[in-house]
């Protein structure tokens, strides 16, 4: 089922209002803000990847010319044991304020010790460097398998671990869980061929090119307010309540211009850090950036592991069992995306028999947050891996095996739920008419090249969660549209467009505002794909209570009742009089006549979106003397739902498919031995160049969500589901290799190829 | 970041007084690209930077069949040059692939030379080239081979108070080819993983008379493998003889184990980008 | 009656059952009905008088957004899914089912 | 301590005179000392472009160079992109190519990519991926950035 709704605003490329800003240099980011008095603060970070710490003298830092305020962990409020829920996500406070600033103990190199503020940059630096710090170093345990085997360094003492319901103490497991349908040793026994592989995966970051950074001010009555670069202005907020022990009405998020996010910038670093040395230093306002090697150190990466996948198929090619063990490495803190990990490890197939064991493990690494489709990367490498062997092995084409198992409205997810109307098999359906797909495949590269092609897919769950949008009607016929949902990649003109389509009126005029906290209602973080589908359907509710409002005008003035009147095509009409007719602006224009402004509101708190399925397609280009490989052709197809803005869903297209390919090939977290990151830099973490990418070719499937009015089905996150697996499905088409270790980067190629030949 | 001062020198003897003032405690500066990225990581402290850009003998380019580059010319400089470019074909390799465009603008060869990483880019083709490095201080002159320069990971043979005003390179034969390849993961914006650089020059009948190959990021130091010279010399420019030259590569570096590559990637590399700079070398030899 | 699916984690409870039809008008109903059929489950479940952080109760096919109050129609599937959350210091950690 | 440095220059075609601490960069002179806050920070060290700007002709990381090593010289910076005619036709179509998602390394492309059609107007897709690849740019996969750049050529 493809959209044939029509639309006059959806689906059409207006210039996103914020743009201009954006290409002037006038936007505001958060590290651009400059306030009167301000202070520049800066943060000593632990050296050690797990220490005690045994003492903090600051006396160094204090005596210096120019350092007005030092905090360290004892300024901090004692957190309780309390979990808050963040909206994608939760954290559990009393872990948050330790991670902010380390007591008693440091779980990860990067972990803050002490903070300082000082009247410039180069001075709190400096005053950093002279507080003098005694650790205990400990053993560390960077892995998940260290971190489980017997003996391994105990991270965070008090915690107690949840294995399948069952309190272990002394443990760096934080949970065990399972899901289990049907019969799985049934389900085995009635296959013919059985694949099973363990698939390992490097630590990686979001990489957005702007760094943390957040300037606040403790004034006199007790408030706070904070400049920050956040994806969630108001789970900032209550993070920031939290942590300190204030209420979150004396708290005031600013939300700024953000340099990218992905995840990274749900949890708060610095706030605290900023605000707390603001009240010691009498209210002055304090500025924290971070630069890039705090960024790696010490935010919040996705994890590393490995995914075990078992998966069997009978003689039609029908799956009729798959089993999988997933462990992630939490970072210094509990808390993967295990969990997600485990809805998506079998979401593509309808599967009778399943069984899923999900680990999060801690580990002497940062703590990990989410990153685009938290964990749904990782598994789809092993499933969609294990997938392509089995077609080989069976000598079944990879698009029809998938089409064959593909799951459906209807089918039973792998942890329970059952799908809604889902765009699975249409993606597919796409994927196998794309002309990438379709096209011949050149195997000789030249120079001793050998190209090999690849298919993968990929599934993300839309969250859907609380927003909320204010519209107000100008007299010239504009509406301005405030908004909490922090704006990373062109939000503003979608959620405008979907105000405008109720309206009938341009999205040129509706004027798309993100304010702070204090300024709008509730709004959850921008992520788990949700912006365009809830803070969308707010301001579709906001946009129709305001024609419901509108149409008591048109009433008032042609004096008549309002179920007389009907709005359709940007027009007020009678229902039984030709004559009487206005557009909306024409209406807007007697406002002030008629009683004065008209605003209205939207708010909703909305159930998940259904989810967006993605095939991406791979041609590769690989020297064997070398083991570089080049990405030549890359398509990715995907059900969008309906595309508010093409223009903006294709660029979340091409994004997560280049930071897949990317992950892919050679971005990893490089640890020593003692738990440093080694390549802390963008020079060593090799993120992908314009050089080192083609065309990236979009193909947009839309299959409208059923809860949503316009059909919109958040898309940001899937595309950076299929590319790690679609890629070493390609390196084996190349090379007949399989790669099961990420980044399949040229040293690993280059093994695995000697391995081959001998 | 230690505070220090800046000295935008316009006379080599200006340079000399401040460097002799200030011993270990000031530095040249040209792109900044190394060095001010090492001070902000607190791998060492300075008291003076001393900008060499407005000194006018070290933004010398002058070819002359010979070539003489001040130490304050840009790679970008460099390589916009046709007639270097056709007549030094490995430097030309070596100043395209340095970082990006940003980069290029700034960082000298000198520079390049003067942090003396193994993996520095040029320092392979310059040594290929013959290039002689004129050091200058308050106390007179003297020139190092390119060659010598280096002596260890980021250590090389100036003294207190010297730096490098400019370096020379020979007037190659009609029938002198170089070339410099590195094998980097990404297309750009990367550290040689391994790299290497070689010249050949040809006698009337086509045979090989001068061999030199030169190879980055796999010792403390490029590592010039002189057995390869004597291998190829009276030799034809062969694909076999090259194959050959490729595996005395392999055997002559010793590299470490590192984020960026390990031991066996590094002396296999050694060898693929032995064996191909020699043939590019080789291909631009014939081509005079 | 909804079909209450029973969570690994609290199968002990159920003496090994995967699947019960739990009768109730609201979620709330269907656990303290679930908690009279198999006692126990319910603490596992509902914390100060909501689902429990680190859990996400889902009524038919998406996590609902209204807790104990959600309605509960005939036939309609209820599931407990763990999804991990940040954690506990003391006690009860990740998937929320733990003691 | 050290003395702060007297510096005469010219930035987007303005004169500038400004006291600069000796060993401030000059994309924190911009910033913090002549609020030119277009230019962005992303590494400080040389490898992501988003501080790029115009350096007597030449694009340059401005984490790379000190502030006081513009005296004398002309910087140009992404405030002084656009005219008193309206905005360059780059960032036009930056706009209606929708090159830009979170817009953080927008600034550094912008003044990446004048520089190149500046130098070479005819250059094809390779020669622009090429001069870009000192950017980077997380967000777009830097499709919509090339097609953007080749619709200018057009």
């Amino acid at each position: 089922m493809v959209s044939t709704q029509e639309y006059k605003v959806i689906g059409t490329r207006p210039i996103r209002h914020d743009g201009l800003d954006k290409v002037t240099g006038r936007a505001v980011y958060g590290a651009d803000i400059k306030l009167p008095g301000m202070l520049y603060g800066d943060v000593l970070r632990s050296p050690h990847a797990h220490a005690r710490i045994k003492s903090v003298d600051t006396s160094g830092a204090e005596a210096m010319d120019g350092v007005i305020a030092v905090m360290t962990s004892a300024d901090m409020p004692e957190a309780g044991d309390k979990i808050v829920d963040l909206g994608e996500g939760e954290i559990n406070l009393k872990y948050a304020s330790n991670h902010i600033i380390a007591s008693g103990k440091v779980n990860f190199k990067g972990h803050p010790v002490a903070a300082v503020a000082a009247t410039s940059t180069n001075i709190a630096r400096e005053a950093v460097r002279a507080i003098k710090v005694e650790y205990e170093v400990l053993p560390s345990a960077i892995t998940v398998d260290e971190a489980l085997a017997d003996g391994a360094p105990i991270i965070c003492e008090e915690m107690v671990g949840d294995d399948l319901g069952e309190e272990v103490k002394n443990t760096n497991m934080a949970s065990h869980f399972r899901h289990e349908f049907g019969d799985l040793e049934k389900g085995f026994s009635e296959a013919t061929t059985i694949v099973e592989h363990r698939y390992d995966l490097a630590m990686v970051h979001q990489g957005y090119i702007e760094p943390q950074n957040a300037t606040a001010v403790w004034n006199e009555e007790g408030r706070i307010k904070v400049w920050v670069s956040t994806q969630g202005s108001f789970s900032t907020r209550t993070q920031i309540a939290g942590v300190l022990q204030i209420d979150e009405s004396r708290i005031n998020v600013v939300p700024l211009e953000i340099g990218g996010g992905f995840g990274g910038k749900i949890p708060i670093y610095l706030e605290p850090l900023a605000a707390i040395l603001s009240k010691k230093s009498g209210g002055k306002p304090v500025r924290i950036l971070m630069d890039r090697t705090d960024v790696f150190d010490a935010t919040g990466p996705t994890p590393g592991g490995w995914v075990n996948v078992k998966m069997g198929v009978n003689d039609e090619g029908i799956i009729t069992a798959a089993e999988s063990d997933i462990r992630f490495d939490a970072g210094g803190f509990p808390g993967s995306p295990v969990g997600a990990a485990a809805m998506c490890v079998f979401s593509c197939y309808d599967i009778a028999n399943t069984r899923i064991d999900g680990y999060d493990i801690i580990v002497n690494k940062p703590k990990t947050a989410a990153y685009r489709a938290p964990g749904s990367t990782h598994v789809a490498f092993a499933t969609e891996s294990v997938v392509d062997e089995i077609c080989e092995k069976i000598g079944m084409d990879v698009v029809e095996f998938r089409l064959k198992n593909a799951s459906k409205e209807g089918s039973r997810r792998a942890d329970g739920p059952i799908f809604p109307l889902i765009g699975n098999v249409e993606t597919l359906e796409a994927s196998q008419a794309s002309p990438h797909w379709q096209s011949e495949l050149v195997r000789d590269g030249g120079n001793g090249k050998l190209r090999g092609r690849g298919i993968a897919n990929g599934y993300w769950f839309n969250i859907g969660f609380k927003s909320s949008v204010n519209l107000s009607v100008n007299t010239d016929g504009t509406v301005m549209l405030v908004e909490g949902s922090t704006d990373i990649g062109g939000t503003r003109v979608s959620i405008a467009m979907q105000a405008a389509e109720v309206l009938g009126i341009p999205a040129e005029d509706v004027r798309p505002t993100v304010v702070d906290t204090d300024s709008v209602g509730y709004t959850d973080v921008t992520g788990g794909s949700r912006t365009c589908y809830a803070t969308g359907y707010a301001a579709y509710n906001a946009a129709k209570s305001l024609i419901t409002k509108l149409t008591t005008r048109a009433a008032s003035i042609w004096d008549l009742s309002e179920d007389q009147i009907e709005f359709s095509e940007g027009k007020f009409a009678s229902k039984s009089d030709p004559e009487l007719s206005m557009t909306f602006k024409e209406l807007a224009s007697q406002l002030n006549d008629t009683g004065g402004p008209v605003n209205s509101t939207g708010a909703v708190d909305l159930e998940n979106a259904g989810g967006s399925f993605a095939t991406h397609i791979v041609d590769l280009e690989i020297d064997p003397e070398t083991g570089k490989t080049d990405v030549v052709r890359y398509t990715t197809v995907q059900d969008v739902g309906t595309a508010i803005h093409p223009s903006y869903v294709e660029g979340q297209m091409q994004g997560g498919a280049v930071q897949g390919i990317g992950w892919a090939l050679n971005e990893e977290y490089f640890m020593s031995d003692e738990g440093a990151m080694e390549n802390a830099s963008f020079l060593d973490y090799r993120m992908p160049t314009s050089l080192d990418l083609p065309e990236i070719e979009t193909i947009l499937v839309e299959v409208p969500n059923p809860v949503h009015p316009y059909g919109v089905r958040g898309v940001g996150e899937t595309p950076i589901v299929p590319p790690v697996a679609a890629i070493a499905n390609a390196i084996y088409d190349a090379l007949g290799i399989r790669l099961r270790s990420a980044p399949m980067n040229p040293g690993r190629i280059l093994v695995a190829l000697k391995e081959k030949n001998g | 970041m230690h505070p220090f001062d800046y000295v935008a020198a316009t006379s080599v003897d200006q340079v000399n007084s401040v460097l002799a003032e200030h011993g270990k405690r000031a530095r040249p500066l040209v792109g900044g690209t190394d060095l001010l990225v090492q001070l902000r990581g607190g791998r060492f402290e300075l008291d003076v930077v001393v900008d060499i850009k407005g000194v006018p003998e070290a933004n010398v380019l002058d070819l002359n069949g010979s070539l003489k580059m001040g130490s304050a010319v840009s790679c970008a400089t460099v390589y916009e040059n046709e007639a270097i470019s056709a007549a030094f074909p490995g430097l030309m390799d070596a100043a395209e692939l340095i970082g990006g465009i940003q980069i290029q603008s700034r960082a000298s060869m000198a520079g390049n030379l003067c942090n003396s990483t193994p993996s520095g880019d040029t320092i392979g083709p310059m040594i290929v080239h013959g290039g002689q490095v004129n050091i200058v201080s308050s106390s007179g002159s003297r020139t190092v081979a390119v060659e010598d320069f280096c002596t260890g990971p980021g250590r090389n043979v100036l003294e207190d108070g010297e730096w490098v005003l400019d370096i020379t390179f020979p007037a190659p034969s009609s029938s002198f080819g170089a070339a410099y390849e590195r094998f980097i993961p990404r297309n750009e914006m990367d550290i040689a993983v391994a790299g290497a650089a070689s010249s050949l020059t040809l006698d009337g009948s086509g045979n090989i008379s001068e061999a030199k190959v030169s190879l980055a990021a796999v010792g403390p130091t490029p590592v010039t493998v002189g057995a390869i010279g004597d291998l190829l010399e009276g030799k034809t420019p062969t694909a076999e003889n090259f194959e050959a030259a490729g595996k005395i590569a392999y055997d002559a570096v010793s590299p470490i184990s590192d984020m960026r590559g390990t031991i066996e990637q590094r002396r296999h590399l050694s060898g693929v980008l032995t064996r191909r700079t020699l043939a590019k070398a080789a291909e631009r030899a014939k081509a005079g | 009656m909804a079909r209450v699916f029973i969570p690994f984690a609290l199968r002990k409870l159920t003496d090994g059952v995967t699947e019960v039809r739990v009768s109730g008008g609201t979620l709330r109903e269907v656990i303290d009905n679930l908690e009279e059929m198999y006692p126990g489950t319910k603490e596992r479940i509902v914390e100060n008088d909501a689902i429990k952080s680190g859990l996400a109760a889902v009524v038919g096919e998406q996590p609902t957004r209204e807790g104990l109050r959600t309605k509960v129609g005939e036939d309609i599937e209820v599931h407990f899914i763990p999804h991990i959350a940040g954690g506990r210091a003391v006690a009860r950690c990740g998937s929320g089912l733990g003691r | 301590m050290v003395d702060k440095i007297h510096v005469k220059t010219t930035i987007n075609g303005l004169p500038q005179e400004f006291l600069v601490d000796p060993f401030m960069s000059l994309l924190e002179t911009l910033r913090d000392v002549l609020n030119l806050t277009g230019t962005k920070e992303g590494c400080n060290d040389g490898n992501c472009g988003a501080c790029t700007v115009v350096l007597d002709g030449r694009i340059v990381d401005s984490c790379c160079v000190l502030g006081a090593e513009i005296e004398g010289k002309t910087v140009e910076t992404i405030e002084g992109m656009a005219g008193p005619d309206g905005l360059h036709p780059l960032q036009q179509a930056f706009l209606e190519e929708a090159a830009l998602q979170c817009g953080i390394c927008t600034p550094g492309f912008l003044v990446s990519a004048k520089a190149l059609l500046e130098r070479e107007p005819e250059a094809d897709e390779h020669r622009i991926r090429y001069w870009l690849a000192g950017n980077l740019c997380r967000c777009t996969g830097y499709d919509k950035i090339i097609k953007a750049v080749q619709k200018v050529q057009a």
